[in-house]
């Protein structure tokens, strides 16, 4: 076996390794770690690109590595075959929400350099950084209910950690508490529906237990506590409450890392709606209820925004309105998901428009949070009553603002504006009102983004901000970068849709592949 | 071709460099036009680019700015019924883990009439 | 504290300990294992803060260097996985090997051999140095900061 | 039939206790309690779905029936017991930060403080 077929647990460990290294060369010398860190993720980054293209995305079936043994089974001398081992099972929507995770951590720590030098504890800081980063990867590559519970734990431990980083300031620790309350409830009701699964059928990997599923009342009963724990885990309205509090406070690289770390719940979602339950249950009664979450999202967050005064409090809560047009997309696929017919007419494309805008939403709502973050890093003010003029001082970053806040807000000829263009025409066909309101909430998002470049970008210069320019390069090094990804992806979408999104589509809809993947 | 650009969308297509140049020529003609119909008279850096504020003594230029939460203002007034609403099914800002609580137990319990009433129909 | 319990303490923490390293070192043959027995060394130390306070110059003084023990177990639980990258990850290189815990598991019902299952016990044990040194800290974190607000609160009565 | 319920029954009664907590405590301290109390029920859930009748555990040494339980949900329950830990400590050290804020750890309490 050559080494790049050891990717997927290299993905992990290479982040958890360099995570716990970080405390003892930090004894050492602060450029040394930062320099490992970034080797690291670089390395990371590296493997993920080729892992994904030379083995998932050619090849039909799903990956499937074994830890420990070289089957993921083993048999007993009665001849009774059990699938004991911890394994990962990574198709193509794992190989793509994995790219994205390489690509924003790898940034986000080359923002952090920066942003976080002046503060202490710093090898704690990139420990739980990386220690996040290795969770994410193992939610999106984990072929096992009970694996995924585990790293669902370590990236809320991580991330709340992280929130409530700046343990100084009464809000972060309040936000951190409150985040990780409601992460440990979500987590919890989540392994109850595992242990409902379990208790049934004697099995925790996702692809055996979609063989044996009955559609029992219990069954039923797991898939409401799985639905709910992870539409908590995504922040959906009614349970969107821990959003603004956590990417509100917590520091600006952070919050862009959560953003993918929302989107692995997502998967997860997906997986367990799609595969796991795709063949015994009435997939079009699930699709409706994510829609309905899904509107519910989009209809809250965004009007919500509109009250806030915080400017990273006002871009959480359109975090949490883009989160609906992927649920709104992904889930009028799910209802087609029984008909072929209507699949191909429209269910496709929602999907796609679904699937694609998870990749928008991380690039934009990502690098909004880090031009939010220069704004904060250069002026130290949150509140956007006491900000303005900006646009005088800091150039790069109002027109990196307004291409960004197009992009998300879905206007021409930006990324955003493909994917809901997708979702706006195919969702039209199963009801013009879900459409409708989907373009709505586009208006009101764009509304949104024209307070804050107001308040914060134009009127006259203000004298406290005399002294004032672009953030440092290492600041808008990363958003540079972000905002090329943009552009490339608004003016070649068909480059992203048909290597990406497309394998990763299919992987969700042909879910016999993943589930015959195991061979038990 | 690698960028060939074309999406099909369902029901239409999508082409950003057309756009983009139709965007470009569109831009080109609205510019023309507006140059030749233009008013003739307006002289740059003259009294007549001054703002008229009605006799009044014109404000310090940093108090011209109208502040972030002020925007949309007349928008956000017609709304206030909807958001004294919003804050009493406390889904605002101001809910306490309590609160956040309550609606998850909430959801679950519609989720699962949702499920089992959709098998009974 | 009283008397008693700085008494009480001061014998028992000796046995704690030791009964946590019989936890962690036979963690592959017994019920426990590394988390088990850290947990264990770990209350004792609860135990020291809780019955001495401030006097635990020892703990209260490493913070830092447990710590750095925590980051050092888990470093070693995760290099044994690597190092089993021969085959696969987390793959056993040292059972049935006959070198380090390497005999093989006699059948039938027997008395244990300690020297088996491979890199279980070498886990287990980097495992319970995770687990007592994360503890401690935590422990010793937390204690520091209630002194703290003990100290501060007596300073504003004042 | 009843008595083999008995411990699902425990279980849901203990998970109950801590949504309730949840729902009408107002003292984090006692929010933490909660959590950690549906951690217990949920635990106990987990183990009583290992439990065999009449097999032993999985342990070599004087084995004294050939039927032995499949360990894993011992496993399951162990690593989540685990976790709860870790997650317990960080929900106690965060209140004792706000408690460092704001004097109390009462929600209500809290929320006055932070209107003024």
């Amino acid at each position: 076996m050559n080494l790049l077929e050891h990717s997927p647990a290299l993905i992990v460990a290479i982040p958890l390794l360099t995570g716990f290294l970080t405390p003892l060369v930090s004894k050492i010398n602060k450029k040394l770690r930062n320099f490992i860190i970034l080797i690291s993720l670089l390395l990371t980054l590296i493997l993920v690109w080729n892992f994904a293209f030379s083995y998932i995305f050619p090849r039909e079936e799903p990956f499937v590595y074994v830890f420990g043994a070289n089957s993921p089974g083993i048999t007993l001398p009665s001849g009774y075959k059990i699938p004991v081992r911890i394994i990962f099972e990574i198709d193509s929507i794992g190989a793509f929400m994995s790219l994205i995770t390489s690509i924003i951590a790898f940034l986000s720590f080359i923002y952090s350099l920066e942003f976080m030098k002046k503060y202490r504890g710093l090898e704690k800081y990139y420990t739980l950084f990386l220690l996040l980063t290795a969770g994410i990867f193992g939610m999106e590559f984990t072929g096992d209910l009970f694996n995924f519970f585990v790293f669902l734990e370590i990236t809320s431990i991580a991330a709340c950690a992280l929130i409530g980083f700046h343990v100084n300031k009464s809000s972060c620790v309040n936000a951190g508490f409150k985040t990780m309350v409601m992460y440990t409830v979500a987590a919890l009701f989540f392994l109850l529906a595992v242990g409902l699964l379990y208790g049934q059928y004697d099995a925790l990997n996702i692809g055996i237990l979609a063989t044996k599923i009955n559609g029992s009342l219990l069954d039923k009963l797991a898939l409401g506590l799985f639905i709910t724990a992870l539409a908590l885990k995504i922040g959906s309205v009614p349970m969107h409450f821990w959003v603004p509090e956590a990417y509100g406070e917590s520091p600006s690289p952070v919050s862009m890392i959560l953003v993918t770390n929302t989107q692995a719940s997502l998967y997860a979602l997906f997986r367990i709606c799609f595969t796991l339950y795709g063949i015994v249950m009435n997939t079009a009664l699930i699709g409706w209820i994510i829609i309905i979450l899904g509107i519910l999202s989009m209809f809250f967050g965004a009007t919500l925004a509109l009250i806030q005064r915080s400017i990273k409090r006002l871009i959480a809560y359109i975090a949490i309105s883009q989160i609906g047009y992927m649920l709104l997309g992904v889930g009028v696929g799910l209802t087609t998901l029984e008909n072929p017919q209507l699949l191909q007419n429209y269910g496709i494309t929602a999907m796609r428009g679904g699937i694609f805008h998870i990749f928008n939403d991380a690039i934009c709502i990502g690098v909004l949070f880090l031009i939010s973050g220069a704004i904060i890093y250069r002026t130290k003010i949150y509140d956007m009553n006491n900000l303005g003029g900006l646009a005088r001082n800091m150039k790069y970053t109002a027109i990196f603002f307004i291409i960004s806040s197009m992009a998300i807000s879905g206007l021409p000829p930006f990324n955003g504006f493909v994917s809901k263009l997708l979702i706006y025409e195919s969702v039209y066909k199963l009801n013009p009102l879900l459409s409708i309101i989907a373009i709505l909430i586009s208006i009101v998002t764009l509304a949104n983004f024209v307070i804050v470049f107001h308040g914060v970008f134009l009127g006259p210069k203000l004298k406290k901000f005399d002294n004032i320019n672009d953030a440092p390069k290492e600041i808008i090094l990363p958003i540079i970068l972000m905002i090329i990804l943009i552009v490339i992806s608004g003016m070649f979408p068909d480059l992203f849709l048909r290597n990406l999104v497309e394998p990763a589509v299919k992987s969700l809809i042909n879910k016999e592949i993943y589930i015959s993947a195991i061979g038990i | 071709m690698i960028f060939t650009t074309t999406i099909q969308t369902g029901a239409g297509y999508w082409n950003p460099i057309i756009w983009l140049f139709s965007f470009g020529l569109i831009s080109i003609l609205i510019y023309i036009i507006f140059t030749l119909i233009a008013e003739k008279s307006y002289k740059k850096d003259t009294e007549q680019t001054l703002p008229f504020l009605s006799g009044n003594i014109e404000e310090r230029e940093e108090k011209l700015h109208v502040k972030a939460s002020n925007l949309y203002w007349g928008f956000k007034t017609s709304l206030e019924d909807y958001y004294k609403f919003i804050s009493k099914l406390r889904l605002g800002s101001d809910a306490i883990i309590n609160d956040y609580f309550t609606w998850f137990i909430f959801t679950l319990a519609v989720i699962f009439l949702i499920i089992f009433g959709g098998m009974l129909l | 504290m009283s008397k008693i319990v700085k008494t009480i303490t001061r014998i028992a923490y000796v046995f704690i300990i030791t009964f946590g390293i019989y936890v962690i070192v036979h963690g592959h043959l017994t019920p426990g294992g590394g988390f088990q027995g850290g947990a264990v060394i770990a209350s004792s130390f609860a135990l020291l803060l809780i019955a001495y306070g401030k006097e635990i110059k020892f703990l209260l003084q490493n913070e830092n260097n447990f710590s750095l023990l925590e980051s050092l177990g888990a470093l070693a639980f995760i290099c044994l996985a690597l190092i089993g990258l021969g085959t696969t990850f987390f793959h056993n290189f040292l059972a049935n090997s006959g070198i380090l815990f390497g005999n093989s598991v006699a059948y039938g019902v027997n008395s244990g051999d300690l020297n088996t299952s491979g890199v279980l016990p070498l886990m287990n044990i980097s495992v319970g140095l995770k687990v007592l040194a994360g503890i401690g800290s935590i422990l010793i974190v937390m204690m520091i900061s209630v002194f703290e607000d003990l100290g501060g609160e007596s300073k504003r009565r004042r | 039939m009843i008595i083999e319920n008995f411990p699902f029954i425990t279980c849901m009664i203990l998970i109950i206790f801590g949504i309730y907590t949840l729902l009408f405590k107002k003292n984090l301290i006692k929010l933490v309690i909660g959590i950690t109390i549906i951690e217990s029920g949920v635990n106990l859930f987990l183990v009583t779905l290992g439990y065999r009748e009449n097999s032993v555990a999985p342990i070599f040494t004087f084995a004294s029936s050939e039927k032995m339980v499949l360990p894993t949900p011992q496993a399951l329950t162990l690593t989540s017991i685990v976790i709860g830990f870790a997650t317990t400590a960080l929900m106690l050290s965060f209140v004792i930060f706000i408690y460092h804020h704001y004097k109390t750890i009462e929600i209500d309490e809290m929320r006055r403080l932070e209107k003024r």
